[in-house]
């Protein structure tokens, strides 16, 4: 069975993306996916520091360090894009005016629970940022991560032990193993990798699945 | 490629249903899109409720939707002005029931529909009719009503220019409550009198950004404004 | 005795505002008080339907119907004036950021209470616009009236029989024949026209009032 | 004549005070007002409770107060992150309190503070350890959280451009926080990197009426931005 890259991943999730979207994609790996979007579409990127249309990568001499992403990294605005203030960024999302969002996760559950900014470590020093607003604010949720940790526990789980982003806001779950939807009525899966079948997924993430 | 731009007033308010609550910008004429309410009136749809400032003046704007009796409620601040007639016929009458609401409580309960809050603490109107049966708080030694969000199905907008993706800017004090109602109504349409390329508008002073906008349409008929 | 008339009155208020001071003026006889600030000192109107740095009025052939105060008559802005939402305009009462209010009134109670929105009259349509915000957002809420209605009756009270506007919020009342602290200690007299003493301002308004 | 320019940054800060609450405008370094900064450290003021998006990384700015132990508390969404060692250090010393809030909901409430709310519904956090012990309510079938107002002695925020009436334009994604933190301090403090003339500002496309702006200082050694 082949795995998928982060780089195939973020092409995938940019193919669930239609035109005419308000998107936020949030740092990390989500913010891949930005390079698989259609140039020839207008889909809009929304950045939570205040910055709707924003573009691609900036060439090394039009670097400006006013003009960044959420994940800090120089950025550039589109013909047509806008500034606003923190508070109207907000607005937007937990107005529910964001289609989209993509995030990383620790864990998701079948029921569309999101952990994703504290792994609950006694000694960690959290932070939480925009995580909680675009969890609970984006119409829908898309999180990007690998289906196993590195020691082969499932992070589609029955229900989140680390703690939580969001309850019930998460509605598909793009891994390197395959896609899922999840919420009220449990996980299906949308698609799998070559070589795997239903039960041996079953199996890697313990938890029910059916076919979508 | 997304271009909100329609053809025309009546193309613009087309999806309208009998029954559905519209927000609608102005404070007095400056910023009413006068043109779009002749739409509705043309278009049909009746037991209306309006949320604006003002429950319409002379024979134009909202006026004219009390007067075709389209309206079943009005949520505003203000509606007992020079030649609310149309109106105060149809209060008195029986016809349209009103909800008044100070002004600035009608803009933050706008404003947290569209933010998304659930329900606010507000000082305004504390101890007096209109807080009557409400919830109240005191915190931090001052007293509080809690007011909730006000949504609605569509909102009715002018602005000055608009690009494709609905960027839009205002003009003077017809800006009022046109940048608030856009981001709290489920479908936002508005009229302007210029439609400019993409780019045109500075980003620095692009007052409502297009995420706010469904549907933009030309006035053509605007020789000033 | 002699009363003071609307122009009188409205320069009395005048007086009283320092420069430097945000200042929202209520439709009718207080916006007259703008008239009345010193063109030499930088004062500045805020009008709630969207603008601070209000000018005069107009010459006719410069009237602009989308540049209007809150009581729809045609103003200017002056250099250093600015635009903004409902939303920011009423913040800028509710948050505490208005110096001082103008207003008209029904009824003040000795202890600052206001009524001026609505009459009680059972058949009467009600309209409030910005009143309330006004009178308990701005820090210092000023009221111009007629101490007298037209039957006699004095229009400062022990408690207001209108209904109320807002509770403990009014600190200073211009009236034609007197001007009054009033607050949590009751009223107290500022000044009074010539000719009229403290007994006699009590049994024109038969209310408790000491001198300030 | 009303002009809110003050000579030096030492003097713009001059009347803090320990123990005080300040605001700083910034989401990583743009926007933050990084001179005004190095003037509250030279200042001396301690036991300082400091609202930001972040708790500083590298050395100057928030860092550098932060290593200069000026701070007792900090209430911001991004304490961690590459480089912010001296918050680190501090806080797993005890030497400084973190209250971690939601981005948003730090937004909000600054918001809230600015427009004179006793306190919001806000459905961010719901159901998380952020929101342990605070007050929640159903709404409409929606599950909220009540946060309160922040408010602040001072808000430090830096701005592109002002005039002497305090009028502020931004540049590019330094607008953040500056405008809603301006809002909500009791004495706003702005550095910019031009004053322009009264007048000079579109009144259209001003972003902070200078209501909220108390003194304005010029970054002189503002070669960019």
């Amino acid at each position: 069975m082949q795995r998928m890259d982060r780089t195939a991943l973020a092409a995938r999730v940019a193919r669930d993306i239609p035109e005419g979207a308000y998107v936020n994609l949030g740092i990390g790996a989500p913010t891949m996916v930005g390079n698989f979007l259609p140039r020839d579409k207008d889909i809009f990127l929304q950045s939570e520091n205040g910055l709707l249309g924003m573009g691609p990568a900036p060439a090394e001499a039009e670097i400006d360090w006013e003009l960044i992403n959420a994940g800090k990294q120089p950025v550039t605005i589109l013909a047509g894009g806008a500034y606003f203030h923190h508070g109207d960024s907000f607005a937007m999302m937990r107005g529910g005016h964001i289609d989209i969002c993509v995030l990383g996760a620790f864990q998701v559950s079948v029921h569309g629970d999101l952990a994703n900014w504290h792994t609950g470590a006694p000694d960690a020093i959290p932070a939480v940022g925009g995580a909680m607003d675009l969890a609970i604010g984006a119409r829908q949720v898309f999180v990007m991560m690998d289906l196993l940790t590195k020691t082969g526990e499932s992070k589609l789980v029955a229900n989140c032990t680390y703690p939580l982003t969001g309850l019930a806001c998460v509605s598909r779950v793009y891994t390197d193993l395959a896609v899922f939807d999840v919420g009220p009525q449990g996980a299906r899966v949308v698609e799998m990798v070559d070589g795997l079948d239903l039960d041996k997924l079953r199996e890697l993430t313990g938890v029910d699945l059916e076919l979508a | 490629m997304i271009n909100k731009i329609v053809g025309s007033m009546a193309e613009a308010v087309a999806d309208l249903k009998d029954g559905a609550s519209i927000m609608i910008s102005g404070f007095g004429d400056a910023g009413a899109p006068a043109e779009l309410i002749e739409a509705v009136i043309a278009h049909g749809a009746t037991d209306l409720t309006i949320i604006s400032n003002n429950a319409g003046a002379g024979e134009v704007g909202i006026a004219a939707l009390m007067k075709a009796n389209r309206v079943r409620k009005v949520i505003c601040s203000f509606p007992r002005q020079a030649a609310s007639h149309h109106f105060d016929a149809r209060y008195r009458a029986g016809e349209v029931e009103l909800e008044l609401v100070p002004q600035g409580n009608l803009a933050a309960r706008i404003e947290a529909a569209g933010a998304g809050l659930g329900a606010i603490f507000t000082p305004t109107g504390f101890g007096t009719l209109l807080a009557e049966g409400k919830e109240t708080r005191e915190i931090d030694g001052r007293n509080y009503v809690l007011e909730y969000p006000i949504h609605a199905d569509f909102a009715l907008v002018k602005a000055r220019a608009a690009d494709r993706w609905g960027n839009l800017v205002y003009r003077k004090v017809a800006r009022n409550f046109g940048p608030i109602m856009a981001m709290a109504a489920k479908t936002t349409i508005v009229q302007v009198s210029e439609i400019v390329e993409l780019g045109d508008l500075d980003p620095e002073a692009i007052v409502t950004p297009g995420i706010f906008v469904n549907r933009v349409v030309l006035n053509s008929a605007a020789a000033t404004a």
